[in-house]
């Protein structure tokens, strides 16, 4: 591969169509940014309908607010700011060359984002069990006001979609970690762990915003 | 004053027709005005300067003309704030319904329309209405979004099954216009047509009384049923001929054994016609779809004695 | 006039074999698969609309019956669009010509450039899946509480629009990084072709209303499935925020269809004229003004919808302003022309016809913005007309104009330039006499997807039927002879139409990796007042 | 091009606890005022949803500038994040103008007909 890069050696990191590492950094880092933005919007309209049907009936949703357990959700959201903290940590660690702790710091990620599964998991046994699903299956009688499977769908459509998200949040952290204990990141190149940690802070932010709407209503 | 209307607009029938058409007209004269102007300009450009001979030149150095940019950047957006105004307000004397308009309840659903009026009579697909006076449409429908679409009156509301919506005309003149359905909504959209007969106050006073009438008594219920057996609609999908279209033939029905989708069998009784004009789905003939919409509000106890009665009539 | 073999190594026969093409990651073999797949479904949808139009010759039934034909003008528009039209120029023609447009060796993320193809083949499986699992009866538009209640396959066809969306956002993403980052030494945004700005404007516009239509597919299936009863009247929800989230994809859909075609022509009318653009800056900046704007205008669609008044006003006041930038690109395209030396090539015909059929197409636009008409006008063929003369007038012709403009280019040979005019003609008369009767039609009244319609129209449906076959015998020759010219076309060089761009120092067809040496910019795009290029 | 040393900014470890730290108590803040009722602002439902959303932008902010470095980056990738939330509030915004103003002229064009549309009462 004849390139004209002045430089002689070629990292085998660095692919053929980039002049240099820097280049292909800022490209990586530009491209899930923008992915990113795609997430935003995804779950955009989710938030679109989420303050619509609550225009129409705040009550409502205030009433069916008082179903929603406060302390489990408070505790998701510590659990996955500590995960956020523990990425970004991972992340300088690898920067200063310190795989090992990179990668001890990437498993408390992971088990942080674990327990934050394991609590939603109870969370949603406890609303199947109470029957408070979304649209057909709602059978709960608790909450007065009409239609209040509304409130259950929009929570389970993004608390939902959010879980799935963490979930491949996961599955990513689990690659990275993988690439960190095979040596192949360092503190020349560490672009994929830089994306992993910038998606699970996007995870992070879209929980965020999601505990104060559906949990602290009115 | 024969309105037969022009060649891109239907005759204009109510009062304000006129000014939707002096809007299209303005915005159609503009546009063609500058469509001229492009293709001219461009023709005469492209047979000046095309390339003579095979020898390639240099060309001049025309890189923009500050100018000419502004010209013809404020000059559509000054026409288009024109047309914008202009179309705004023609919107709301469309959309804001007067105070003295006759109220018609209108309720779209899978494939006819029926009118309801404030004196308790029902009709179906047939809007009867005084000419000259503003008369208001209360829209909503039984099942998916429809849309009331009367050209000569250039009005058009979607009809939705959520909500209530409004729309309203005032005809000008006595005459029958077609009434159709512009949002789609399934296998019939297309023959969802109705007919608007605008009529003189004093027919449209004769007409309300007959219409009251016939619910009274008076008419036998054999008669009153095969009125009704057109005036309901039920032709569109019962035939009497035998020939099967979305529903069964009334030919040779009574009396006859009719076997459902779910495999059950049953005679052809008072009883089971009474039940499948009032609740249809409950016991669907096998071979045809459950798309019979109910008639529980729209017909009145005698109404459905009448077309028991009627079908009753109806020997193989 | 010299007939030596193409200049090996080209990327078309090195390097060998099926699984060379099908692991590729040159952004020129996936911008010749994507080519292939989307020709094949601009049959397909062509095919439909063949039939659409025998159908409606006559009132009463000519061949299918209510529920076929509302089944075949569903797959006519979906196929069309999220099949063809939408991937169609960035993805065919922006794989093909972009990297080449910026001097770069390929596009940003090569891998993931394949990875969007695979996605587009696995959507369209879906969406021909649902062709034969009793197919959509609910227009493109999937409107509730219709679509969530029809017992046809809206599920796989909502899945494929799912799909098919993530393939368009990758490309999107793609193509906006490799613009950002792998231009070449000495190409600042200004010296960018206009094509390469009218693809960042379309990536833009895929990247951000794409992931609303995703969102907007999955709550319908899951509607249909599991009942969440977001969009359904009887259970709370309310059918006019479907078309909310629908149209807001939609709309800049429309724009992500448009502005790769305003791209190329900016390219043919410059390349065919030989004469620098007028107004480069303003076609570049009007590009990202439609961008941004699109996402404004939505509402226009839904103005009979039982929509608010005050949110109606809104939206019309803000159509009124996407329509400038349109009407400057016309104007600017038009003083280009002025005193130039101009060709009539295959497409600089296609690119005339544009500026014909684009003016009617956006002026019949103001006429669907004004409020008071759009509620005579809306919902009619009327709209037909005017999204077909904007769609097909404009798109597909720019489309057109493209592929002949850089055939030699990515073939190394040359189609045959007599059958080119031919059917330049035939496909601009073949689309007059479909379309302008709609007008007519939709103006007096005639509602669009009516499967029988009322006796006056007979005439204008039978005229317009009449040119859609003149449409089909187009199209039938030029792929005769596009086919044809790829085996036994004339050999061309470099630069066969004496351009300016980048991609035209290369080798036609070019090598896999594009350039020997990085090429050094020096040069505007269009200074053919300073450079005169022989064509070889 | 020449291979310097790539200057990869390595955020000082306080930052990072910092902001930790600053988040956690955060969300502290916002559950306990979520308790406090703020009473209803003109045209706005209640008082209260404007200030947890205000908690929870300063923690997005905060999330966004440290963790995901964009007060060290190239101002595209801002540019990018800034431009999603500004389409979706547009997104938001817009539909809002219609689903809010529906019963400017006519109240009966607000609120839905009936809880259950006809055709669901006989299934």
């Amino acid at each position: 591969m004849a390139t004209t890069s002045t430089h002689s050696a070629h990292p085998d990191y660095l692919q053929h169509h980039f002049s240099d590492p820097q280049q292909q950094q800022e490209a990586a880092k530009l491209g899930m940014w923008i992915f990113l933005l795609t997430e935003v919007l995804l779950f955009g309209g989710l938030f679109c309908a989420y303050v619509i049907y609550r225009s129409w009936d705040p009550q409502l949703f205030i009433n069916a607010n008082k179903e929603l357990s406060v302390p489990l959700g408070a505790l998701n959201t510590i659990v996955l700011i500590t995960s956020s903290v523990t990425m970004a940590l991972a992340i300088r660690c690898v920067q200063l060359n310190k795989s090992k702790q990179s990668a001890a710091y990437l498993i408390a990620t992971l088990a942080f984002a674990a327990v934050f599964l394991v609590v939603k998991y109870f969370e949603y046994s406890h609303k199947i069990h109470l029957g408070q699903l979304p649209g057909q299956f709602y059978t709960y009688t608790g909450i007065e006001g009409n239609n209040p499977h509304i409130f259950f769908s929009v929570y389970f459509m993004m608390t939902g979609l959010h879980g799935l998200h963490v979930l491949g949040g996961m599955g990513a952290i689990g690659w990275v970690l993988w690439k960190t204990v095979k040596r192949q990141l360092h503190s020349e190149y560490y672009t994929p762990m830089e994306n992993v940690g910038l998606y699970w802070h996007l995870v992070d932010m879209i929980w965020i915003f999601l505990f104060p709407l559906l949990y602290l209503i009115g | 004053m024969n309105n037969q209307g022009t060649f891109m607009m239907p005759p204009a029938e109510s009062t304000l027709a006129h000014e939707v058409d002096a809007l299209y007209y303005f915005i159609y004269y503009v546009s063609l005005f500058f469509f001229v102007l492009i293709v001219a300009c461009s023709l005469y450009f492209v047979l000046r300067f095309r390339r003579k001979g095979k020898q390639v030149e240099r060309t001049p150095d025309i890189s923009h003309n500050t100018f000419l940019e502004i010209l013809w950047t404020v000059v559509p957006t000054v026409i288009l704030a024109i047309i914008f105004v202009w179309g705004f307000r023609g919107y709301l004397k469309l959309t804001i319904v007067p105070k003295d308009a006759l109220q018609i309840k209108v309720t779209g659903q899978r494939w006819f329309w029926s009118f309801d009026y404030p004196e308790g009579v029902n009709s179906l697909n047939d809007m009867v209405v005084p000419v000259g006076k503003p008369i208001a449409l209360l829209m909503s429908s039984q099942d998916v979004i429809h849309s009331f679409f009367v050209p000569a009156f250039r009005i058009k509301q979607d009809v939705l099954p959520n909500r209530y919506t409004q729309a309203w005309f005032e005809a000008k003149n006595v005459g029958e216009y077609d009434l159709l359905c512009a949002e789609f909504c399934g296998t019939q959209h297309s023959s969802m047509l109705g007919k608007v007969r605008v009529v003189s106050t004093q027919d449209y006073n004769r007409w309300l009384e007959e219409a009251v009438g016939s619910l009274g008594a008076g008419m036998p219920l054999k008669d009153l049923g095969e009125k009704l057996y057109t005036s309901k609609q039920c032709f569109t999908c019962h035939s009497l001929d035998g020939t099967k279209i979305q529903g069964p033939s009334f030919k040779g029905r009574f009396g006859s054994e009719a076997v459902f989708t779910d495999g059950s069998k049953r005679t052809v009784d008072e009883n089971y016609l009474r039940e499948s004009i009032l609740n249809p789905q409950a016991k669907v003939v096998a071979g045809y779809l459950p798309v019979m919409p109910t008639y529980q509000s729209l017909l009145k106890e005698r109404e459905v004695d009448a077309l028991v009665e009627f079908i009753k009539s109806l020997k193989p | 006039m010299y007939d030596k073999a193409l200049p090996q190594p080209n990327y078309l026969s090195e390097p060998k074999g099926l699984k060379s093409w099908l692991l590729t990651t040159d952004h020129k073999r996936i911008g010749l698969m994507y080519f292939a797949a989307i020709m094949g479904a601009f049959i397909l949808g062509g095919i439909f609309a063949m039939l659409i139009r025998i159908e409606l010759i006559s009132p009463s039934k000519v061949m299918m019956g209510a529920d076929a034909y509302n089944q075949v003008f569903t797959l006519h528009g979906a196929i069309m669009i999220f099949l063809f039209i939408i991937p169609s120029i960035p993805a065919a023609l922006g794989n093909l010509i972009l990297p080449l447009m910026l001097g770069a060796k390929d596009v940003a993320f090569p891998r993931l450039n394949l990875c969007s193809w695979y996605i587009y083949v696995f959507g369209a499986l879906f969406a021909v899946y649902s062709m034969f699992a009793n197919a959509v009866d609910t227009g493109w538009t999937f409107y509730t509480p219709y679509s969530s209640e029809t017992g046809t396959a809206v599920i796989s066809m909502a899945l494929a629009v799912f799909i098919l969306g993530f393939s368009s956002i990758f490309t999107g993403l793609n193509f906006i990084v490799t613009i950002h980052k792998l231009r070449a030494p000495g190409l600042t945004w200004y010296k960018l072709p206009l094509f390469v700005w009218a693809i960042y404007a379309t990536g833009i516009l895929q990247v951000m209303a794409t992931p609303v239509i995703g969102i907007t597919m999955v709550l319908l299936v899951l509607e249909r499935v599991a009942g969440i009863g977001i969009f359904d009247p009887a259970m709370g929800g309310d059918p006019v925020l479907f078309q909310h989230f629908f149209w807001f994809y939609s709309h800049p859909a429309v724009y992500i269809m448009i502005l790769p075609g305003m791209g190329i022509i900016s390219e043919l009318i410059t390349a065919f004229s030989r004469k620098k653009i007028f107004g480069y800056k303003a076609i570049a900046y009007s590009s990202l003004a439609i961008a941004f704007i699109s996402f404004l205008v939505w509402g226009h669609h839904m103005f009979v919808s039982g929509q608010s008044r005050f949110a109606a006003m809104i939206f019309s006041f803000l159509t009124f302003f996407v329509a400038v930038p349109s009407a400057i690109k016309v104007f600017n395209w038009m003083a280009t022309l002025y005193k130039g030396s101009i060709s009539f090539a295959t497409p600089m015909l296609y690119a005339l016809s544009f500026l014909f059929l684009f003016a009617i197409g956006g002026l019949t636009g103001v006429f669907l913005g004004a409020l008071a008409v759009d509620v005579h006008l809306h919902d009619t063929y009327f709209v037909v007309a005017h999204f077909h003369y904007v769609m097909m007038g404009g798109t597909v012709v720019a489309l057109l104009g493209g592929i002949h403009y850089w055939w030699p280019k990515v073939f190394g040979r040359m189609y045959s330039e007599v059958w080119g005019k031919v059917c330049a003609a035939l496909v601009f008369i073949g689309f007059n006499v479909t379309f302008l009767p709609q007008f007519v039609m939709g103006s007096q009244g005639m509602p669009r997807r009516y499967y029988t319609y009322p006796e006056q129209y007979q005439a204008m449906h039978l005229f317009s039927t009449i040119g859609s076959w003149i449409l089909g015998v187009g199209f039938l020759i030029m792929t005769i002879y596009l086919l044809h010219s790829v085996f036994k076309g004339r050999i061309v060089g470099k630069n066969p139409w004496g351009a300016l761009t980048l991609e035209w120092e290369t080798t036609s067809p070019p090598s896999p990796h594009n350039f020997e040496a990085t090429p050094e910019v020096t040069h505007g795009p269009y200074d053919y007042d300073k450079i005169v290029v022989e064509p070889t | 091009m020449a291979e310097n040393q790539q200057q990869h900014h390595v955020t000082p470890l306080w930052v990072y606890l910092g902001v930790g730290g600053a988040l956690l108590v955060l969300t502290v803040v916002t559950v306990a005022v979520a308790k406090v009722d703020f009473g209803v602002l003109v045209g706005v439902s209640s008082l209260n949803i404007i200030v947890a959303m205000i908690i929870a932008s300063i923690k997005a902010i905060l999330v966004a500038l440290f963790f995901m470095h964009l007060i060290y980056d190239a101002k595209i990738n801002m540019a990018v994040f800034i431009t999603a939330l500004l389409f979706l509030g547009v997104f938001i915004g817009l539909t809002m103008f219609d689903t809010v103003r529906r019963a400017d002229v006519y109240e009966l064009e607000e609120g839905p007909i009936k809880p259950k549309a006809k055709i669901y009462q006989n299934q």
